[in-house]
């Protein structure tokens, strides 16, 4: 099944990517296109999510759904704190920024990981869009409480601006609830580009995806064996976690999976930008290189199809 | 011949998600205007970075002020504390402008 | 009718980015991207309308629409220079500056008004983009008239040039022609960038028109409430003018309403470039913002639709 | 059949783009945006490529058009540095330098070859995009030879790299081998984006060649007429030899006219990155004046129809 | 040790469409080079603005300058003028260049 | 009040292509760090010029880089050669910093 996913085109852009920067190669997909293709990914996943839920109306399944994704986010960062400050060493600052990334998610993984269950005909519920969205912010909130405690942060409103109004939650949300007022009919026109296109985009942005992880990598001075145990060791964690909880509150297995991969990755956008201003004393060095150049590429290329076999099995 | 006065040019190299919070100081000591200068990539202690849209905290920014001595000396004390930890580059140099009233 | 365009896509997509503005998320479209989209838009809407005058020919229609716009260009500045003076208290630069806009057109408001007529069984003649072509940049040379009467501009040559090579004029009638040349059959091969997916690339860029009229609305210094009155008074004015002159001169339902909301609509991308140019006196900041953040969010939600019944009514 | 090439809208496009740079229209496609087109149909007709030979297996066809596309590569550009010293009057340095660009390739050109040859019903060979990245970067290996002849470079590895991870010789020869392992089924949920919308783009993208290659045109001042006149006659020969090498070793004519194209078109791309880099003492005005200015709108509006008739009667 | 001599450094912030008004006057005064340096964004008295492709008319840009003293003081001369009008933002500061006939 | 010290600011314009190499002669004379700056078009003897990620060759990019003045001119002194050669621009002006050890 690995191989699967291995000779899939999308995965193999993201190899391409990888390899690319590796050998030095000049390849660069422009910032601005990059950018502007994770904006149409969200924008094309919230519709779809939207209009699903239109379909299947609110449940009580999408309900446990979101309150389980929100505990996770919640909780998560405590377990990655601990292990962040045992094991790997980091000071309360740094660990609590780093926790913050692994309560979040990364919506590229979710798509990755959505494209290729559905392509072995395991479709996850509409609704875990929605899950995805709940998830990306809370995590921030732990994150800072963990590095500040018993410091009074003067910022609270500052901070509950950046989880509700954050580019990817506004998006996401806003797209999801387009697509539930557009429902399917109101989709049809927009449908070729938002849905035709979509896995095409996936590839180009994953090549770019292969080439900003792999150079941080390389350019990274921060990293040391540790660390990177840990940015495997702790989604491999997270993802069970999440796997066994979605199975617990009776889903599905593909969205138990689906719960397992977001709980497994780490955010790369809307939390490193909200640790720089909140944190800013945290080393962006080791947030960016765990969640980036370590998890993000783990979780495409293994963890998708681990947590998928692994809520098989619990399922 | 027009005349002109010397006021000081403030350069500071900051992390993007920054600058919000370097402008609010800037504004407490009374600057009355600035500019964001496009930075594509750079090297120091710390590693080489890139100009990176995607994640954004990557990225960095110039921000560039016109202010006089008095504004500028304010500024570097206010934000003197921060240099280190939000790793800053403040460079202060020297310029002649018309009209230095505006400043 | 109004709750039919309040629940398209590409409508909820714009009060979308309005909404982000308006909650200061830090959502954004880079530049290059909504440049680039546009750039498509024009492309896209320049051949279709070329194709359908290939289809239907060349005919009296066609020159008697040609005339008009390009008279309602070159005298509706006019009136709105006596309105801006009398009631907004502008100065003549400023006042010069803004009647340009309002006799100039938006595109984006004529393809949203398309898109919608169309959803609604009312397509507007093929001809209609070659108006919107027409309406661009004669209101420049009325503007620049008013602002500087009895002063002798210099620079007649530079613009006579902005009025002719003005990028979005080049774009839409070399598409335009590009499109009577290849025909019905050498658009297929080009047909599914240009034609499926035009809708989706709408909504995207809708999502930033929003974005960025709310962030002018919001960071704008310069409006009054008299000004904000003349910015919902002139589009009613003027676009009530488009639809009885289109209705006079014969059009059917679909193609009057769209005169009438070129006519309604005010420019925010040819004109302001050239009034920063050939007026660099005139406040940017009073032009843009009725614009931009007045009159171009009110057509698209109010004004297409009113229109629309207006042309009815009359037709 | 001139005309038929005349008449698409991919050439019309890039005709648009001349007329406008030429008249001063301020038109410009955000260069974000052009860079990914230029990535995106790179991809798309390597993944193309490499799916065709996925269906026809390495052949002998391959591994001969291979090893000639390598050898004109390597040698065209002992011809052309003949006629620049000689007939041109450049001296050594920018004689080399101009030399690898016309024994490399510019993928626009073939590009649009093949797209022009496919309406006509003539589709060259699959293994023909592997040609094309084989003939990218011996060239510049070839000029600087020429420039440096007795003076050893200090630089050889950065050369190799220069050859082998240059980026687009990576996306060509990524996108080849990702085409080889996905095939034809693989293929099929990234089409959408990859086939269907190919064209579309590339009338987009030409009309921003047309811009720059009027613009560096104009801009130019280091032309002179025996250089005006050396950027036509360069591709008539080397497409010639192109054609009869691809005739001779028994190629079916598109691909025979292919080859003659890849031949006659000019780098400027990889070569002039490369040449600035290596031989920065070379006067860029010279290389990519001619290059860009003169020899891509010969071969796209009158060298791809030349050399596919010229095939046709050696064929 | 290279010989330097002291230019001046000339930036102006001014809305992107008057850039080519500006390089008109600076060719009058024979400058011979100008290079134009992105701004993303800015903030003043007016208000705040950020870089936006689609209209145009609210992109500002750096145009960069270096000139000896003379063709520096002919240029402040011709555009001070219009320092208030087109809302410009002149500075000018002191540099070392090497060969500085080309200036 | 802060203490500050004088340091050099050092701008090179280059084609971008030659920015690596510039990079390295830095390093080889110990410049701790640069930062890239964005130019979007210029003009000199040579005409004209846009940015142009297409092909790429005709794009320049500013490399700024504070130095103390030992390691200034020794830079300087590296590449004075290939000035020409390279088209390059070079210029130097003095800036306050605060802790001028880094540089
Ligand atoms: N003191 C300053 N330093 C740097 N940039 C400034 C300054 N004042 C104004 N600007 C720039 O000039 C633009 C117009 O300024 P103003 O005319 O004050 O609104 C601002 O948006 C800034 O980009
Ligand atoms: N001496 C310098 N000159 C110009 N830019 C610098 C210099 N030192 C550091 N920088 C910039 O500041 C960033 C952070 O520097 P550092 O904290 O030394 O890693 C670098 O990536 C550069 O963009
Ligand atoms: N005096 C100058 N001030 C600012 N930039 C210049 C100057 N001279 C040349 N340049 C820049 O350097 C490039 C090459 O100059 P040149 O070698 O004179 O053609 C120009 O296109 C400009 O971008
Ligand atoms: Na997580
Ligand atoms: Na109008
Ligand atoms: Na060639």
């Amino acid at each position: 099944m690995i191989v699967d996913t291995l000779t899939s085109p999308v995965i193999l852009f993201f190899v391409l990517g990888l390899f690319a920067a590796f050998v030095r190669s000049d390849l660069a997909i422009p910032e601005a296109f990059a950018k502007a293709m994770s904006i149409y990914l969200m924008a094309a996943i919230g519709l779809k999510g939207g209009i699903e839920v239109a379909e299947s109306g609110f449940t009580v399944d999408l309900a446990s759904a979101a309150v389980i994704g929100l505990l996770l986010s919640l909780l998560l960062p405590f377990l990655a704190f601990a292990l962040l400050t045992r094991i790997g060493g980091l000071n309360r600052i740094d660990a609590g920024a780093v926790a913050a990334h692994y309560g979040s998610v990364s919506v590229v993984t979710f798509v990755t990981a959505k494209e290729i269950l559905t392509g072995q005909g395991l479709s996850p519920a509409g609704y875990m869009v929605a899950v995805l969205a709940l998830m990306e912010t809370p995590a921030i909130i732990s994150g800072l409480w963990l590095a500040r405690r018993g410091q009074t942060s003067s910022d609270g409103g500052g901070l509950m601006h950046e989880v509700f109004a954050n580019a990817s939650v506004i998006l996401l949300v806003g797209a999801f609830v387009i697509g539930m007022v557009a429902g399917k009919d109101g989709f049809e026109p927009v449908k070729p580009l938002f849905d035709t296109g979509f896995r095409g985009v996936l590839c180009l942005f994953l090549l770019d995806m292969g080439l900003i992880a792999a150079r941080r990598l390389i350019q990274s001075k921060k990293l040391n064996a540790r660390l990177v145990v840990l940015a495997i060791v702790l989604p491999l964690i997270n993802g069970s976690i999440g796997v066994l909880a979605g199975t617990l509150i009776g889903m599905d297995v593909a969205s138990a999976a689906t719960l397992g991969i977001l709980a497994a990755s780490a955010s790369y956008i809307a939390v490193p930008a909200a640790m720089r201003m909140a944190l800013p004393e945290a080393d962006p060095g080791i947030y960016l290189s765990m969640s980036l150049g370590i998890t993000f590429p783990f979780n495409i290329i293994i963890g998708i199809t681990l947590f998928t076999q692994l809520a098989g099995l619990m399922g | 011949m027009i005349e002109t006065v010397t006021r000081k040019r403030i350069e500071i190299l900051v992390d993007t998600p920054l600058v919000p919070r370097l402008l609010k100081h800037a504004r407490d000591v009374d600057i009355s205007g600035w500019s964001l200068i496009h930075v594509d990539a750079g090297g120091g202690r710390d590693g080489a970075w890139q100009q990176d849209d995607v994640t954004g905290a990557a990225a960095k920014t110039i921000i560039l002020m016109i202010a006089n001595e008095n504004k500028a000396q304010a500024l570097t004390e206010a934000i003197a504390p921060f240099l280190n930890s939000y790793r800053l580059l403040l460079t202060i140099g020297d310029v002649e402008v018309v009209r230095g009233e505006k400043f």
